[in-house]
């Protein structure tokens, strides 16, 4: 790694100075926590900002004496992802710990109280833990069919051909369509009376095809239709690996009589681990926020109601914005347990190796 | 609140000074009021505007524009809740469904309007001059109380939408009489006398696979007797059981006798057990759409109009579709009448129904002049000739007088039978409550329909949430 | 002798020359599927000429022309582009000439919106990337997580305090708003993205420029970045197509005015008291698919070549 | 029986001839180099002979048997590439091991083979580390490891030093060298290196345009090139070619107008009979003996430029005609910038070639 020549100026965590960064944090942190619990959000606000901008200028001022280019060019992104995202975060789980209903203009704080609820209350835990067992199981089978299915299209493409082009847009297309659309379009795919899938089936058994009646049926048709946006996301990092392999690696292969599955193994998948493990972190993430598509196809119906779905209704239909924010703390935690897990096993293999 | 308030007014204003774009701030001044609007995005709200520029002169002789923020039916509640329970403070006006009233009025965002009832003699004559069960939902929090919020905009009903190509067909009507002894329907007042027994004995004769004989013809497509709403989507199995319910001499949680009333045992109730097994033993004659918990308003209405079903019962709201030959494939074969009633063991056809349609109502932070100028539109808008000209163009109307015009029934092919159910209008509640109340039920439904649950174990699980909830909230002891 | 390879070569699957080039049988299999694929998006753009009525006949009418009487006429339909005017205009139920739908101001909106924010996001978050690669800060690696926990949460949860920090700035139904949104709810993907090219640099370039005095920003612009070119390209489409579509915050953020073509698509769907509305809902799709199509088209050499981080180093 | 031979091997891209009927054979245990500037069709015929490239007409016969149609992996042949293609997410010893996994042999003798290779290669300590981690010069020895740790038909060698410092490229060639030689196979080596070739190689085989311009042992091809190219690509300095004009030849003694200047120089027989009287005289810098005194056989030159080369120097001098001739003399012998010199050329050493290149020779 390249270092810069950095004059540090010695300062200690106490001394007030306008590049005492660590310092500037915790003071705003807590000043900002303090000014959350005690003041009206509307105050509270301007409060934060004040101590964003705080941080900010500490940080500035520090990378600016250290000839810190790194931080300096850090900082704009940071302080965006703050103000736009970290900071509507952290109210949120501000909020996680009190009794405020978005529509009513009361706030109390009670602890862990919301938390206890959602896990252990008797008719609110069974619900949030079967929504989150579905949730997992969308989790898996949506994500396992993008990687399948976009690792063979990507295995489709990775050779040059005529028309390569032409066709790999066609298999992208999926992706930028609107959820709305797909959604709308795959209910109808989808219906017994006008459905595409009704009418071929009915071909053969001369009646009318019901999907969506049952669970399995249900599943299938929402793992379907996601399945068959997201793949292309997967094909595309994938094939963007296997054709970064080079050519002479192969041909290597070729001459040292290396069988096809052992070439693969050991040539083609360590260009597309990285690759591989970026889309299935993103489309994990993207899985667990799973709503759009289940609102629009069962709206919950036949044991399809997801955690995100649920909160939206908490939430937002509800205005239950603590119990809401409590039950997306709880799966925040189950996604960065999960996301940490498969970065650890990715970065162990890459290590081992 | 008041410093509060102070310093939003400050945050506003430095707001102003930070950003170049700014949207949606009320800008009030002795000539010119803009009254900001949310409204969904559907015919009755742009034939609204459409009367307003073209027709309204305030009064005052201020300069008077409704800004309305069209917003797609979907997404509606979405984008108000957000806005009002934010504090985002953008609208004067919105158009609310009457059980949202309860939230938004417990939490500060709907102003009560008793005192500007009583401060203008027309207006209180224009609110008198509303058919009372309207008045109550739409007006009343809490219900049926004289604490008066919203101003209807698009009253809505079920009734029955029926092909007469299908019913008044003389084969038809030969083989249904030799079956079950009963003249099929066929004109719009044979409709209005119709029960549901009758309905289910059209749903199981209607019932033709592709290639059977329908009307004289081979059916193209597999034929179905009857749709009506039971899907898992926001209100729209609830709306059903509640009529079968109240038709069948039960009832749901009543906020009216709050806090005396309990749920258990009033909705699970046996006879709300039997009226709820009654509405679901039609789902088998249903298109089997329905059995995926995805029946709905719209789909029903889109097999009917798609010509795939002889009997529809659905809101007057979604009726000019099926008028119109570029959406509708049976707009010339249109038979409306009542919605089916429960017949008693008098004989009598009870035909209680839940109300559909909205009110629209004024916000909290309004200025007088704001209000002033709202009041003035509002007496506008509920006048005589303007509701008529209104329910021409394709609106509906609750004034007494305005309905009670023998012009009013030519209309709209369906404003006899929706005239004529005023009466049988009731609603569910208002209380703050009603989402949470509204979701778990309809999940609960959804499972009875889809076939997971039989329908004592769907009312008790209902029965013993809203127990424990209004319980909660104080609103039962 | 050397069937096992001409077989393949006579079907076209393996041309003689070179182990990664594939003839007109590829082009045929990976046709077959890519169509099979496609259908879907297919029967949209077809249900776009589609009348109401037609829309949802079945058997699916799915030709517009019976090409001389070879397909029978109940998979035909009469081909409108009356669908593509009702985007842009309605007819007035009340009567009355017809009026503007307001849709040519969404789809500037969409564009506009979506591709100022993912470029600000690619500045922004090219920057930070950088610096992430070339100053590694102590627990880099946790930062870099905790920025991507910034995408880990469903938007409903932060609707709330967003709303009101918008309402206080006034930044509400303001393009800048959901311009600033919109560029941190990318950001993440695009530092991830971009801080695996620069790893995937050789720094003897650098550090020689650096020995001859170059500054840092000078090493950035000169050296580096013509190297991720392909990079930033890959990164843009990717944040386009997942921006292009955002709706919640559009729903929540954006006025009248400054709407985008997902929130008013809905319309469409249930939106006027009719259900959904097939040829509209379908022809709003395709053309709003246009622009992110020929961008993602244009940029597609790239994107194959651009991604190739995160994985060996020679 | 290890042999390679190749029959009138063409290799066509479109138009572009990458490889004209190429004829060469390559006995048991003889080390061919392939020596030519780049992009003479030197790596396409040691591919084709490896099977990565079709050969478009001709034959490619290994070990006797036709392989035309045979894909790499059939024709049991190692390869060490140029940028030695190793596996990049494998340690060393697996890269050395890939090989061997098509024979089926028990893990204890593949690593038995392994570490056997690996100590002739010098390779033990840098087993366990990947690609990535070892020096340039471990890598090529991996790759020679990864050739050798099999018994194959032949080998082929794609450019394996021209990514080593001077240094190591000199002592990987003698490691190379004695490494085949134990070996005994057929084995084809392509570089533009003449050092290289000339050390390493049995034959070379020099190419020019996808044609071979001369094959022979390191010895012919330095001392009787076939041609102005041969003559002029192989040695150190480059051999001096000046174009001149025969105008007499008698008594063996070839009378040449060399711009301007006559020269007498003693050659062979055949050059009297060529048809045309325009020649192209080469002459290696080595091949002159400075005179005292101008004369008829000798050529008269100005030192322009002087180079010491440590024991030799180089001189460029100018002639009367205005040609730019090399000269490398003694050390001892200290020439000047300016000053005259009257070259003899060794009659043994001066090579004729007639109008079409090809050399004049007996």
């Amino acid at each position: 790694m390249t270092s810069t020549t950095a004059q540090t100026i010695p300062t200690t965590f106490t001394t007030v100075a306008p590049d005492n960064w660590k310092l500037a944090i915790v003071v705003g942190l807590v000043v900002s926590l303090l000014a959350c619990l005690i003041l009206p959000p509307n105050i509270s606000f301007w409060i934060v900002g004040a101590m964003v901008a705080m941080v900010a200028m500490t940080f500035v001022v520090n990378a600016y004496h250290r000839h810190y280019y790194g931080g300096l060019l850090v900082s704009p992104a940071i302080a965006v992802l703050v103000v736009m995202n970290i900071f509507p975060l952290l109210w949120s789980l501000g909020l996680s710990f009190f009794a405020y209903q978005s529509n009513q203009q009361t706030i109390r704080f009670v602890g862990l109280a919301n938390y206890v609820k959602i896990l252990t209350d008797d008719l609110k835990a069974p619900e949030n833990w079967a929504n989150l067992t579905n949730t997992a199981m969308f989790v898996v089978l949506t994500v396992t069919a993008q990687m399948i299915v976009g690792f063979l299209l990507a295995l489709m493409f990775a050779k040059q051909f005529p028309l390569r082009k032409y066709l790999l847009i066609l298999v992208l297309t999926p992706m930028m369509l609107s959820v709305v659309a797909v959604g709308v379009f795959f209910s109808n795919y989808y219906d017994p009376t006008f459905g595409l899938l009704s009418y071929f089936i009915r071909l053969f058994t001369g009646e009318q095809f019901i999907l969506m009646d049952n669970k399995a049926g249900a599943v299938a048709g929402i793992v379907f239709a996601d399945a068959w946006m997201w793949s292309p996301f997967v094909m595309l990092l994938v094939l963007a690996g296997l054709v970064s392999v080079p050519k002479y690696l192969y041909e290597a292969a070729a001459i040292d009589r290396v069988s096809g599955w052992r070439r693969f193994w050991s040539i083609t998948f360590p260009y597309i681990r990285g690759l591989l493990m970026l889309a299935l972190l993103f489309r994990t993430i993207e899985a667990f926020k799973m709503a759009d598509l289940v609102i629009l196809l069962t709206k919950g119906g036949n044991g399809t109601m997801t955690i995100s779905y649920h909160l939206i209704r908490i939430a937002n239909e509800q205005n239950k914005t603590s119990e809401g924010a409590a039950i997306s703390y709880v799966m925040l935690f189950i996604v960065i347990v999960l996301t940490n897990l498969y970065l650890y096993i990715a970065n162990r293999r890459t290590e081992g190796a | 609140m008041t410093a509060r308030t102070k310093l939003q007014g400050l945050a506003t204003a430095a707001g102003f000074a930070l950003a170049l774009f700014v949207g949606g701030a009320t800008t009030a001044s002795a000539e010119d009021v803009t009254l900001h609007m949310a409204g969904p995005d559907w015919p009755p709200m742009r034939i609204m505007k459409d009367m307003f520029d073209k027709e309204y002169k305030p009064a005052s002789g201020n300069k008077v524009t409704l800004d309305i923020d069209f917003i797609p039916w979907p997404d509606f509640y979405t984008r108000v809740n957000a806005s009002l329970t934010s504090g985002e403070k953008k609208y004067n006006m919105a158009v609310s469904d009457s059980q949202w009233l309860g939230a938004f009025v417990e939490g500060g965002y709907f102003r009560k309007i008793n005192d500007l009832i009583d401060a203008d003699p027309d207006l209180k004559k224009a609110m008198d001059g509303m058919h009372p069960k309207v008045l109550n939902a739409y007006s009343t929090y809490p219900n049926s109380t004289p604490n008066f919020y919203g101003f209807p905009q698009f009253p809505d009903i079920l009734v029955s939408y029926a092909r007469k190509d299908i019913f008044c067909n003389d084969e038809e009507q030969k083989n249904f009489k030799a079956k079950y002894n009963k003249k099929l329907p066929c004109t719009g007042e044979e409709f209005d006398d119709i029960d549901w027994d009758l309905f289910g004995n059209i749903g199981e004769f209607f019932q033709r696979k592709k290639g059977d004989m329908l009307a004289g013809k081979p059916a193209d497509d597999d034929f179905y007797g009857i749709a009506f709403q039971v899907g898992k989507g926001y209100d729209f199995s609830t709306t059903s059981v509640h009529s079968f319910v109240w038709q069948a001499g039960g009832d749901i949680w009543d906020e009216t006798k709050a806090p005396s009333g309990h749920a258990e045992g009033q909705v699970n109730s046996d006879v709300a057990v039997k009226a709820l097994d009654h509405m679901l033993s039609f789902i088998k004659y249903m298109p089997p759409v329905a059995k995926t918990g995805t029946m709905d308003i719209f789909k029903s209405d889109e097999l009917f109009r798609e010509g795939k079903v002889a009997l529809n019962v659905d809101w007057v709201g979604l009726g000019e579709a099926s008028l119109d030959p570029k959406t509708s494939k049976v707009s010339d074969k249109l038979i409306f009448g009542k919605a089916p009633g429960t017949k008693g063991a008098d004989g009598k056809v009870n035909r209680s129904s839940q109300i559909g349609g909205q009110p629209f109502v004024l916000t909290t932070w309004n200025t007088d002049i704001i209000n002033k100028e709202a009041v003035g539109f509002i007496k506008w808008w509920l006048s005589k000739d303007v509701q008529m000209e209104y329910a021409s163009k394709g609106g509906q109307s609750a004034i007494t007088e305005v309905y009670n015009d023998p012009k009013y029934v030519t209309l709209r092919p369906w404003n006899r039978a929706w005239a004529s159910q005023l009466d049988d209008q009731k609603d569910m509640w208002h209380v703050p409550q009603f989402f949470d109340l509204l979701t778990q039920q309809q999940d609960q439904y959804d499972l009875a329909i889809t076939g997971k649950q039989d329908a004592k174990t769907t009312l008790d699980n209902v029965a013993k949430y809203q127990e424990k909830l209004l319980t909660e909230a104080g609103l039962i002891k | 002798m050397g069937e096992a390879t001409s077989i393949w070569e006579k079907l076209g699957f393996r041309k003689a020359s070179g182990v990664s080039e594939a003839g007109w049988g590829q082009t045929l299999f990976a046709g077959i599927i890519s169509l099979i694929y496609f259908l879907p998006v297919l029967l949209i753009i077809i249900t776009s000429f589609k009348l109401q009525t037609e829309a949802l006949s079945i058997p699916p009418k799915f030709m517009p022309t019976n090409l001389f009487g070879l397909i029978p006429d109940a998979y035909v339909f009469s081909p409108t582009l009356e669908n593509y005017t009702s985007v842009f205009s309605r007819a007035m139920t009340s009567g009355g000439a017809a009026e503007n739908t307001g849709f040519d101001r969404y789809f500037f909106n969409s564009i506009m919106i979506a591709s100022v924010s993912v470029l600000l996001a690619l500045v922004i978050g090219t920057l930070a990337a950088f610096g992430f690669s070339r100053y590694p800060l102590k627990g880099n690696d946790t930062y870099l997580f905790v920025i991507l926990t910034t995408r880990m949460l469903p938007a409903i949860v932060v609707i709330i305090p967003v709303i009101l920090m918008f309402r206080v700035t006034g930044l509400s139904g303001s393009y800048l708003g959901i311009i600033m949104l919109y560029t941190a709810f990318n950001l993440p993907f695009t530092i991830w993205m971009m801080k695996s090219f620069f790893d995937e640099l050789s720094l003897d370039v650098e550090d020689a420029a650096r020995l001859d005095g170059s500054s840092g920003l000078k090493v950035f612009f000169k050296i580096c970045l013509p190297q991720v070119l392909a990079g930033l390209a890959a990164t843009f489409v990717f944040g386009l197509i997942l921006t292009w579509n955002e709706f919640l915050f559009a729903l929540l953020l954006t006025g009248i005015d400054t709407r985008t073509v997902p929130v008013a698509m809905s319309q469409a769907v249930a939106g006027g008291g009719i259900g959904v509305l097939w040829g509209l809902l379908a022809a709003i799709e395709t053309l709003f698919l246009i622009p992110v199509f020929f961008v993602t088209f244009f940029l597609q050499d790239h994107l194959l070549r651009g991604v190739t981080f995160g994985t060996v180093k020679r | 029986m290890s042999t390679i031979e190749l029959k009138q091997a063409t290799k066509k891209y479109g138009d572009f001839v990458a490889a004209r009927d190429v004829d060469l054979s390559v006995k048991k245990g003889e080390v061919v180099c392939l020596l030519g500037p780049s992009g003479c069709g030197k790596t396409t015929t040691l591919r084709m002979i490896a099977g990565l490239e079709r050969i478009t007409s001709g034959e490619v016969i290994v070990a006797g048997q036709r392989m035309n149609d045979l894909p790499p992996e059939k024709r049991d042949i190692a390869m060490v590439f140029q940028f030695y293609a190793l596996y990049p997410a494998l340690t060393v010893g697996e890269n050395i091991a890939m090989p061997l996994h098509y024979e089926k042999i028990s893990a204890t003798e593949m690593k038995a083979r392994v570490d056997k290779v690996a100590e002739i290669l010098h390779l033990g300590a840098v087993l366990n580390r990947l690609p990535g981690q070892v020096s340039e010069g471990e890598k090529q020895r991996v790759a020679v490891a990864r050739a050798i740790v099999r018994d194959p038909n032949c080998f082929l060698f794609d450019e394996p030093l021209s990514r080593l410092d001077v240094e190591l490229r000199h002592s990987m060639r003698g490691q190379i060298k004695q490494v085949l030689a134990n070996l005994s196979k057929a084995t084809v080596i392509v570089t533009h290196d003449q050092l290289e070739a000339l050390t390493m190689a049995d034959r070379i085989a020099i190419m020019k345009d996808g044609i071979i311009e001369q094959v022979g042992t390191p010895h012919e091809v330095f001392a009787k090139p076939a041609n102005v190219f041969v003559g002029s690509f192989i040695g150190t300095p480059q051999m001096n070619l000046v174009e001149a004009k025969l105008s007499k030849f008698e008594k063996g003694k070839a009378s040449i107008n060399f711009n301007g200047q006559d020269i007498e120089i003693t050659t062979n027989e055949l050059v009297g009979k060529l048809n045309s009287p325009k020649i192209t005289i080469g002459i290696r810098p080595r091949a002159f003996t400075a005179e005292g005194n101008a004369s008829t056989e000798n050529i008269q030159a100005v030192a322009e430029l002087i180079e010491p080369m440590g024991a030799e120097t180089l001189v460029h001098a100018r002639t009367k005609g205005g040609n730019d001739i090399r000269v490398v003399v003694p050390r001892e012998k200290r020439v000047k910038v300016g000053e005259a010199l009257h070259l003899r050329p060794d009659p043994a050493q001066t090579h004729v070639f007639g109008e079409d290149g090809k050399a004049v020779r007996l």
